[in-house]
């Protein structure tokens, strides 16, 4: 018995190995791959702790091993009465003076990351630094909002931040909770429909051409049908690159569009779509009735809807059929059924919002 | 001892309630019950503490409640409180008359307690102040509400004990079941104790 | 007539199961129903890991998905593991501490009862419209808008009913181990699983009234317009997650409590050793359970608590994790010196001990607030939780299984293939769901219902569906060594492993109605194990030969039960139909109805009388 | 406090209960006044205007605990002898309930 035990766990040992090998995950979104302070943060007590715990699952081990080995029952012990040992108070004191230290050794790290993580003091200085980056996350149900109150615009679905610098994010949620996570660039946190959160985070310029420019973020609580698919992208810029883009974000003019069959998807969405879609990242409805994407920069976008690849095939599948590809939206049956000459000036259209 | 066996003063035994197995089992298991009741309402209590200034424009505690309704229904339920403890004051001394006369007033304390929460709620949702109105209302209603459906069953279950062995008098198998329904009583009293002051009192005070 | 051995009809087994308050034929009850969901939840699994099995899949879409998902968690949780451990507490407790039953049987039933309704109100969901589908956990915002279909009233409904089932039984225990103790069966004579279910109860009484209350306002706000969780009418959704949690996380340790107890019964047996260091085990458990009200909050650490609340939250958890400690090294020193019988319950015991391990380290890794940012809600959780539960609590059910069988039933399981399923599921558990910690940190969120290609994942999700389906394996083989060994299995001794130490191994297997003829004089920690060590084969007896007193049947628990179910599908639908109301009224009609009887119709039980208890007893020795 | 004797004689127990049942009776009905008075308190110190509120809660919250103090020990007799685990599981519970209103207090926020 033992004997397969022990080979199992050797085995689960060369299988963790290997796993460790072939890379810690993606570098564009796995915790193990950190790309900015918040995450090294938390990688480095995730390391900590993680030795602790190897150290404590080793010693368990030994004497487990030593224990099944040595004390099982032998041929011609069938008999045998072992000692009834009552205890012993030497080693009761040992096992628990030891865990305590180990804990203690987690515990501050952990107390005094928790206190630096939390600190968001100059996003809410009443005369705040113009340099300080502030973005207002809104999760909606399957789509992000992220608007810039300082610069006085909003995009959906691509995050734009600049590296190396603290970004500050209020965090809040218009239907349901939600929760806004960048596995690679920092730990989450909840966007809840009571209240407003706030927190943190830095893009490493480095780690970010190592990610090939763009991070995954996710919806990381349960929020319907769609959860699994509610995902964004960030694109971090260096300081200059994001001053422009938000620049040309501030002056992007409503669309003018030449193209004839553009100009007839212009009238659809005119009458269908623009509703809840806005077409200028300078919108200046109130919150209550942004109730779908931005699309200003629509054709900027790394995603349609958030997860699928950004090409004219897929937005017309995507505005075909958007429960197909995302069930439980909210965009699905808010317009009739569209012929494909009218996907096709719509998407014509589409594909023509940019401000780059 | 059999529980039916017919017991004088002289044989009743001093602790008639946890004389027997079952009746200690009763008497035990009641009170852990009422340790989880505690929590219950603890619950209920937190909650609306933390919901209590959410009007959503409707009525707030201080315009809504008045003192002297509130403190005629206190007085009530002490009061009947009081009664139950002469109703077991009899019971130990073997006294099944005015056993039953005390438990008597005791219903009909509650059901006046009764009665005017009733009235008193029928007056706040002609002031506006209904179950759907906001969190503060709901939170009020399912507390002071929940303690309204205990004094409700307490009443049931004190009448039915009544009733049932209104012939056969005391013995050591109705005795625990009259015990517990006492505690019962006096614990919807503790209860009441903090609605009146952390729900009105506090609520008055603004 | 013989009251205590009869041959009888289907018919009359059946009614007998439906009246009965034995508190060994109600441990069949739990065992065979939480044996049912534990299949169900299980099969739900599965569904769950073919679904995840490869990127895109398109098996359980969306909405269906968290259904299931969902209720695998609930069934798993509140129908399968739970009852299984009552299932044990039932059989074994009372025996244990050489009672002849349990305090309350009427209520035991009722127990039962509630629980078994609750549970098929909940399962019904399934045939009417949709399953709920906000999670085990039911975040109130989420469980407010999915109101397409009424899945979520029947996750508050039927929690609700089979909660107070669980509160009913947790103060049947408290009361059967504080009052009906043998004489000389003091508090620190009790072995470790009557402990466990002491203090497990304990945690009980105090941890599902918080459940019950965030049940009353989900439902209020659900179907009787109340705004406990409605922002815009001044509600507030983080009540749900407090009361959630505050119930929620005491639960897992009223899981893993008396888990840890049938290890240390299994421990101890086979190691022929008593345990060592009883006392500080016991002082363990009671600080497990103290410290488990006060770290709720380690669910919520995202939610936005600030960071002192963080702060202290994530110290208190980790403190649990010295209790704990001096458990595992506790059990590992009984085993020291021992003489250890490597029989399936056992193989299971010594695997719990790594496997817990792993399980608990994960846990203090997440108790690490900063760090718990970026585990929180993804697969890194998933693989913590199911480490302790499924190495901890489903090897010990499993465990217990084995080991009590026979003197549930009378019968021994095959040995061998007891370790086959042991193997299989081993060999699956640690499949399934090692590989679920490193797709957590590679940024796999939970509760996802399908994933994109290329995001790294595929290839864990693959190995961890394969790992489920050797536990399924593991499970059916189990069920075959059920149906054989029933059919023409090995009979069992009183002592059936021959090392017993316990009360309960001092009784036929399976034991006579009253349970011991004479109520046994204990003379020390491990009952048995001292008249053994004396040369004796009997107990020594309390109490001279004479009449039992016995609990009468009775229907009425089914009825009180019944009628709660009736008027859980008349509130559910009283918005909508006109039949909804009364027939909810109806419905607590018959349940108050049928409490109103059993408080007027007295009940004194009956006496089996010597003479019976003789003849039995003879019987059972000649056998 | 003990009630149980055993002289041996009947009677003699039961007038020695009996008078031990007074007392106690004597005892609950003293309680039963200070806890109206109590309440009256309560009650008059809310109607008064002049306190502030940092007084009279904490106020008001002191003499309804003294009052359920008095329920729980005079008229539910939980000092009595054979009441630990009551006292012990009451205790639980209002252990849970401070845990439970110090955290919906603090860390629900708006
Ligand atoms: C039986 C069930 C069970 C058990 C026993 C535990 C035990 C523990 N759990 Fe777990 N937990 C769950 C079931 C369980 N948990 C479930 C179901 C969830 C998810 C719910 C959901 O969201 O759906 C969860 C989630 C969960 C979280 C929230 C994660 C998140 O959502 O972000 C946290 C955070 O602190 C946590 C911590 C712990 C800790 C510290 C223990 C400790 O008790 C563990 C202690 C044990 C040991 C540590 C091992 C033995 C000790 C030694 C050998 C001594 C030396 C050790 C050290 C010095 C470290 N658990
Ligand atoms: C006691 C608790 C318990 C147990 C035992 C299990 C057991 C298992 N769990 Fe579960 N699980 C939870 C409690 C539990 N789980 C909870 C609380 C959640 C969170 C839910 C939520 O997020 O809301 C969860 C979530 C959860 C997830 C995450 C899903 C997600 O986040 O999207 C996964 C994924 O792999 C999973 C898998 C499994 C597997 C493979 C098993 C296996 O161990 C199961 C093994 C058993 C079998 C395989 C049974 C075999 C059945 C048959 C052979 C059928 C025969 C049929 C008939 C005869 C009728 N579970
Ligand atoms: C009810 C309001 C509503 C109407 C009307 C509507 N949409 Fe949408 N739309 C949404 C929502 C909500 C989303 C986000 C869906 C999601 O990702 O879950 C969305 C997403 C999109 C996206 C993807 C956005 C991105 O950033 O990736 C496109 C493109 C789009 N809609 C185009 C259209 C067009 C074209 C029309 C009209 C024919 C239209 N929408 C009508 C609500 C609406
Ligand atoms: Cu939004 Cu999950
Ligand atoms: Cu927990």
């Amino acid at each position: 018995m033992n004997k397969g035990l022990r080979n199992w766990r050797l085995f689960s040992l060369f299988g963790m190995m290997a796993l460790l090998l072939a890379g810690c995950g993606k570098p564009f979104l796995s915790t193990l791959q950190p790309a900015g302070e918040v995450a090294e943060m938390q990688y480095s007590l995730m390391l900590l702790s993680t030795a602790i715990m190897v150290l404590v699952i080793v010693v368990v081990a030994i004497i487990f091993v030593y224990v099944v080995i040595r004390f099982r029952r032998r041929k011609g012990e069938e008999n045998k009465i072992p000692k009834q040992v009552e205890g012993s108070h030497k080693l009761e004191i040992i096992w628990t003076v030891i865990p305590i230290i180990l804990l203690l050794i987690l515990a501050v790290p952990t107390v005094s990351a928790t206190f630096k993580l939390a600190d968001v003091k100059p996003m809410n200085d009443k005369n705040r630094d113009k340099d300080t980056v502030v973005v207002n996350v809104r999760a909606n149900l399957y789509w992000w909002e992220f608007e810039y109150p300082d610069y006085g615009i909003i995009t959906s679905q691509d995050l734009v931040v600049p590296t190396d610098e603290k970004v500050y994010f209020n965090l809040i949620a218009s239907d349901v909770k939600h929760s806004f996570w960048i596995p690679a660039v920092g730990g989450k946190m909840d966007t809840n429909t009571d209240n407003k959160n706030q927190f943190w985070l830095v893009f490493d310029q480095e780690a970010t051409d190592k990610a090939g420019g763009i991070f995954y973020g996710k919806c990381a609580e349960l929020c319907g049908p769609s959860h699994a698919l509610m995902d964004f992208k960030v694109r971090p810029l260096p300081r200059a690159e994001f001053d422009a883009w938000v620049e040309k974000m501030q002056n992007a003019k409503k669309p003018v569009v030449t193209d004839p069959v553009a100009k007839q998807g212009e009238a659809i969405f005119n009458k269908s779509c623009i509703g809840c879609h806005a077409v200028s990242p300078v919108d200046q409805r109130p919150e209550q009735a942004r109730t779908a994407p931005n699309l200003a920069n629509f054709a900027d976008r790394e995603t349609i809807a958030g997860i699928l690849e950004h090409n004219e095939e897929n937005l017309k599948r995507w505005l075909k059929d958007p429960e197909g590809v995302k069930p439980g939206n909210k965009m699905t049956g808010t317009y009739g059924q569209l012929t494909e000459e009218q996907l096709d000036a719509l998407t014509k259209y589409l594909m023509s919002l940019k401000v780059e | 001892m059999h529980v039916e066996e017919k017991l004088t003063a002289e044989t009743f035994p001093a602790a008639p309630e946890r004389a027997t197995l079952e009746g200690k089992n009763k008497f035990l298991g009641f009170w852990l019950f009422l340790g989880g009741e505690t929590v219950l309402f603890a619950s209920l209590f937190a909650t609306y503490l933390a919901l209590k200034d959410k009007t959503n424009g409707g009525p707030s505690a201080e315009e809504l409640f008045q003192m002297p309704l509130v403190f005629m229904m206190t007085m009530l339920l002490l009061t009947s409180s009081l009664t139950s403890v002469y109703a077991i004051y009899h019971m130990k001394n073997f006294d099944f008359k005015k056993m039953q006369l005390w438990f008597g007033i005791t219903v009909l304390l509650g059901a006046g307690f009764l009665a005017l929460e009733i009235y008193e709620f029928y007056e706040y949702v002609h002031e506006g102040h209904k179950f759907t109105a906001s969190a503060f209302a709901s939170a009020f209603y399912t507390l002071v509400g929940t303690h309204g459906a205990h004094v409700t069953f307490g009443l049931f279950w004190i009448l039915t004990l009544m009733i049932r062995n209104a012939k056969r008098g005391l013995n050591l198998y109705n005795a625990p079941k009259f015990y517990v329904a006492s505690l019962y009583w006096h614990f919807i009293d503790v209860v009441w104790v903090f609605i009146f002051t952390v729900v009105y009192l506090m609520g008055m005070v603004g | 007539m013989s009251t205590i051995a009869r041959k009888k009809g289907v018919g009359a087994v059946l009614w007998d199961y439906l009246t009965t308050v034995d508190h060994k034929k109600i441990a069949h009850l739990y065992l065979i129903a939480g044996g049912f969901f534990f299949l169900l939840g299980g099969l739900e699994a599965l569904f769950i890991r073919i679904q995840l099995a490869k990127p895109n899949s398109d098996f359980l879409v969306g909405g269906l998905y968290n259904e299931v998902l969902t209720m695998h968690g609930t069934t798993m949780i509140f129908l399968a593991a739970m009852p299984l451990l009552f299932a044990f507490m039932n059989a074994v407790v009372p025996i244990q501490i050489g009672a002849r039953d349990v305090a309350f049987p009427f209520l035991n039933a009722l127990g039962f009862w509630l629980f078994f309704f609750g549970g098929l109100f909940l399962n019904c969901s399934w045939f009417l419209g949709g399953a709920p589908d906000a999670g085990w956990t039911s975040y109130a915002s989420l469980a407010l808008d999915s109101k397409a279909h009424h899945g979520v009233d029947f996750y508050t409904l039927g929690l609700q009913i089979s909660g107070f089932g669980t509160l009913i039984a947790g103060i049947n225990f408290l009361v059967t181990i504080i009052n009906m103790r043998a004489p000389g069966m003091t508090f620190m004579r009790m072995p470790m699983f009557t402990w466990a279910t002491f203090v497990a109860s304990a945690l009980i009484l105090f941890a599902f009234p918080p459940l019950t209350v965030a049940l009353i306002f989900l439902m209020m706000d659900r179907l009787f317009g109340g705004n406990f969780f409605n922002p815009a009418a001044g509600g507030n959704t983080i009540i749900w997650e407090h009361l959630f949690w505050v119930f929620g996380h005491p639960e897992v340790y009223i899981l893993i409590l008396p888990a840890f107890g049938i290890f240390s019964e299994i421990f101890a047996t086979f190691s022929r050793k008593r345990l060592f260091g009883y006392s500080s085990m016991v002082f363990a458990t009671v600080l497990i359970a103290f410290f488990g009200f006060m770290v709720w909050a380690h669910h919520m650490f995202t939610v936005g608590m600030g960071p002192i609340a963080n702060a202290i939250f994530a110290v208190a958890t980790m403190a649990i994790a010295v209790p704990t400690g001096i458990k595992i090294f506790n059990w590992l020193f009984t085993m020291w010196g021992g003489s250890i019988q490597f029989t399936t319950p056992m193989y299971y015991a010594v695997a719990f001990i790594p496997s817990f391990v792993m399980g608990g380290v994960t846990g203090v890794m997440l108790a690490s607030a900063a760090a718990d940012y970026q585990y929180h809600d993804s697969y890194f959780v998933v693989a913590h939780f199911h480490y302790v539960i499924v190495g901890g609590v489903v090897f010990a059910l499993l465990a217990g299984t084995h080991y009590w069988w026979p003197k549930m039933f009378g019968r021994m399981l095959n040995e061998t293939l007891g370790k086959i399923t042991f193997w299989l599921f081993f060999i699956g558990f640690h499949l399934t769901f090692f590989i679920q910690h490193f797709l957590g940190l590679t940024g796999m969120p939970r509760r996802v219902f399908t994933y994109l290609p290329n995001q790294g994942w595929e290839t864990g999700n693959l190995i961890s569906t394969v790992g489920a389906f050797f536990m399924a394996a593991a499970t059916v083989i189990l069920l075959i060594n059920i149906v054989i060994t029933t059919a023409k299995g090995e009979k069992a001794a009183g002592d059936a492993w021959g090392d017993g130490r316990t009360l309960e191994w001092a009784v036929s297997s399976p034991p006579p109605v009253y349970n011991f003829a004479q109520t046994p004089l204990v003379r020390g920690l491990d009952a048995l194990w001292v008249e053994k060590m004396e040369g004796k084969k009997e107990l020594t007896p309390a109490e001279p030969l004479g009449d039992i007193h016995m609990p009468n049947p009775s229907f009425l628990p089914f009825v009180m039960s019944f009628g709660l179910f009736i008027a859980a599908f008349g509130f559910t639908y009283h918005q909508e139909t006109a039949w909804g109301l009364p027939v909810g009224i109806i419905g607590l009609l018959i349940t108050f109805g049928a409490m109103f009887l059993r408080s007027i119709i007295d009940d004194h039980g009956f006496h089996i009388h010597k003479e019976e208890v003789l003849e039995f007893e003879k019987k059972e020795a000649n056998a | 406090m003990a009630n149980q004797t055993n002289s041996g004689n009947e009677r003699i127990d039961l007038m020695y209960r009996r008078r031990k049942n007074a007392e106690e009776m004597r005892h609950q009905v003293i309680a039963f006044v200070l806890m109206i008075l109590l309440t009256l308190i309560a009650f008059a110190a809310v109607g008064y205007e002049e306190f502030s509120h940092w007084f009279v809660i904490p106020f008001i919250l002191l003499l309804a605990g003294v009052q359920v103090a008095f329920q729980l020990y005079y008229f539910m007799h939980m000092s009595h002898k054979g009441h630990e685990f009551p006292a012990l599981f009451m205790y639980g519970g209002v252990l849970v309930m401070l845990v439970l209103v110090w955290a919906f207090s603090t860390v629900i926020w708006w």
